[in-house]
């Protein structure tokens, strides 16, 4: 495998980014997706690829977004948003749900993110400011538990910053836990290192490393 | 003991004293127990401690016992949302005490409380600000921070269905903290839309066995079909 | 409640004791029967007294003995004795049965026992000998869970040594745990004090103490 | 992955390897997964260690494939029974390790591996033999002692019906360590009497979810209507 670069093209939009993580999940795997951007990736999972959605409130086998007569005020994910149920699915508690995830049998989950750090730190949960409210939900469980965390974000905040950094100046979610860093610019693998590229888009690998304070290492193939 | 059936939510409540520590079963607004709380905050106790995965939304429920000042102290896994506007408040005037855990480690925690389990090391957390003081421990090469059970005096919970002797089912994702919550309480209080005689839960189906329940109020729901 | 004499009579059956420790559980109690004396107690439970009863291999609701056609492989006692299924019933896994017991929501365990000392630790799953096979089940945690540990056993040995005693010889099972010893001669309460002597059968109080080599204390009326 | 359906019990069995972990279901007979214990006995893989509640009993199951010596070492809580005469000869003549663990203990330690904690506090067995050597702290002025979890690299477990995504439902006492186990093993196998579609199963009645489960094999009992 080697470092690909999409430069002759724009970055990625937000729809092709969500794509793009969609098709990078192992098929028949157990997946969590977070609340917001995270949740779109399950518009375009390929139901071939026969992946298991869970939601932390309690349940394995969760369906598509209800509409209408279909709303069940319990029947809701993470983000509190009516959903569906399929065939074979299973309901449980909190406790066995959290238990599931902590206990390493959930396969990818997918998070957004304030900031990642070249070694996979993630900081996602908590602006740092002085009169903001935290507020945790089950961000560090499926951080700290998932067998795969990807993460899923714009490279650079509006003003330009960029967001995959040599430490997070934000308050972390968990250490050294991202596995798979998929921005509108690239997709990245963090490691004690330094930070391999798999692709680009919109951008060369040399234009990358111009704008990025971590050490990017291209990937070359191997054997 | 075999449990109390009350016709009144109000009267299952009435023994509630100031400073208790209450579970409160529900994740946003399923299996929110909207009428036990409502008869908590007309009971008027104060000074209470709510264990909650959320700490209200809108101005009902949990958010209308806030609103009454009769919270001091809320421990949950994310109180801030769109509608949490009570909370937000109190918490900004310095009205209310927050402790916030991992939603997982909140789980744990109770189910820890119910299980007669001294403390426990869990992964989630370690090195973030969630761990700060916390003991941390390296076992086969990877970080734990201990963390130690959440009893209640009281848990308020919803359930779909309990027989007379107590045995719980629940609906759907309204599950969620529930059964947990019911293990870790010295009473514990359950709103259901129906009773039914002894027999009318499979025993391979029960999900709270009686033994963890005090005291069941029916409360029919607002739409037949449909848990309020 | 003061110290009662029995002295007028011969010490007590095995079944008049199983029935004494079978009146001494309170209405509405969930109580778990130890493997074989213990067992009995069963039979003498009135059924005005709404007992459930708790076996630990995964059953709340427990019935009597399944005799003939009813026999079930799947359901079987502690003691791998097939038994029934009453209405009201719930199963459950392992580990949930334990931590119900465990977590102190069982009333009552009835055990029986190889020795118990005078402040009530339990000595009832190995004999101590060398070339003993030692087997633990669930005794430590029966002793170390239910709110209420009852022993049933004989006082004194086939050689007539006691088996209340200052402190257990035999390996423990639990430590200060019993909180209300029967035995043919007596229903004792262990304490850090010493030991109260509910009531006497077929001797007297002043020649148990000769017999014992525990503090004796008797029950005075109070207020 | 959704679980592979075998036909065949020695097929299921076929790659575990000399020197495994392996925890085996069932309290007695009820719920052990006979035929899977069997198909091990067959396969040959030795220097097992086993964790299970009971030893073996008879000349049967578990019993068998000690006699077979593939055993090196057995974690349980009640090996000495009545029918226990292979594992007593084997540990009087010093052939086998037993390490000894009280009933619930051993429950909480194989749920602890499966829900990633580290290792926890627990009151039972403090102040025993089966103590010694084991950290001791005072939570709340009661002492409780370290455990930690018991993972297997296969469980073998018998259910009464799965579904092709793997959701099991278990049948009276046999339920017993099934749950458990199959959350605590890199590979969980499990013999039951029926396999069926998707929807076969109530999703409020699932007992273990599928996603614990990576193989099934169907096993139709001796006698219909009563598992073997």
């Amino acid at each position: 495998m080697r470092t690909v670069e999409h430069a002759d093209r724009g970055p990625l939009t937000r729809e092709e980014l969500a794509r793009l993580v969609a098709a990078d999940i192992p098929h028949g795997s157990y997946v969590n997706l977070g609340i917001g951007q995270p949740t779109t990736v399950a518009d375009y999972l390929d139901p071939a690829a026969d992946i298991t959605l869970h939601t932390e409130n309690g349940m394995l086998g969760m369906g598509p977004t209800a509409q209408g007569a279909d709303r069940d005020p319990d029947l809701i994910n993470a983000g509190k948003i009516p959903v569906t149920e399929l065939p074979g699915a299973s309901y449980f508690h909190h406790a066995d749900s959290f238990a599931m995830m902590r206990g390493g049998h959930i396969d990818v989950c997918v998070l957004g993110a304030f900031q990642v750090s070249q070694d996979g730190d993630l900081a996602n949960w908590h602006t740092g400011e002085a009169d903001a409210i935290p507020s945790v939900g089950g961000a560090m469980d499926l951080a700290t538990g998932a067998r795969n965390v990807f993460v899923m974000m714009s490279l650079f905040t509006k003003k330009g910053e960029p967001k995959l950094v040599p430490a997070c100046t934000y308050p972390l979610t968990g250490r050294r836990c991202v596995t798979r860093l998929f921005t509108d610019y690239g997709v990245f693998l963090p490691g004690p290192d330094g930070v391999r590229v798999r692709e680009t888009y919109g951008i060369t690998f040399a234009d990358l490393a111009d704008r990025l304070a971590v050490p990017l290492l291209a990937l070359v193939p191997t054997g | 003991m075999r449990p109390v059936v009350f016709r009144d939510a109000d009267e299952a409540v009435a023994d509630i004293p100031d400073g208790a520590t209450i579970l409160v079963g529900g994740f946003g607004t399923a299996g929110q127990p909207q009428e036990l709380i409502d008869a908590l905050r007309r009971h008027g106790a104060r000074d209470l401690t709510i264990v909650s995965n959320n700490a209200g939304n809108g101005d009902t429920g949990l958010a209308a016992l806030l609103a009454a000042g009769q919270v001091r102290r809320i421990v949950c896994s994310f109180p801030r949302q769109t509608d949490s506007w009570v909370f937000d408040r109190l918490y900004r005037a310095g009205e209310i005490e927050l402790e916030l855990v991992p939603q997982g480690t909140l789980a744990e925690r109770i189910r820890a409380a119910g299980a007669g389990i001294g403390a426990f090391y869990c992964p989630t957390g370690v090195g973030t600000m969630l761990a700060e003081g916390k003991e941390v421990r390296t076992i086969n090469g990877r970080d734990y921070v201990l963390e130690y059970p959440l009893h209640g005096d009281f848990a308020l919970i919803k359930a779909l269905h309990a027989d007379v002797a107590g045995n719980l089912v629940y609906r759907k994702t309204a599950r969620n903290f529930g059964p947990v919550m019911a293990t870790a309480a010295a009473c514990t209080i359950v709103q259901v839309a129906s009773v039914g005689d002894l027999g009318t839960i499979d025993p391979e189906e029960v999900v709270t066995p009686g033994i963890y329940v005090d005291r069941v109020v029916p409360i029919e729901p607002a739409e037949p079909g449909v848990a309020a």
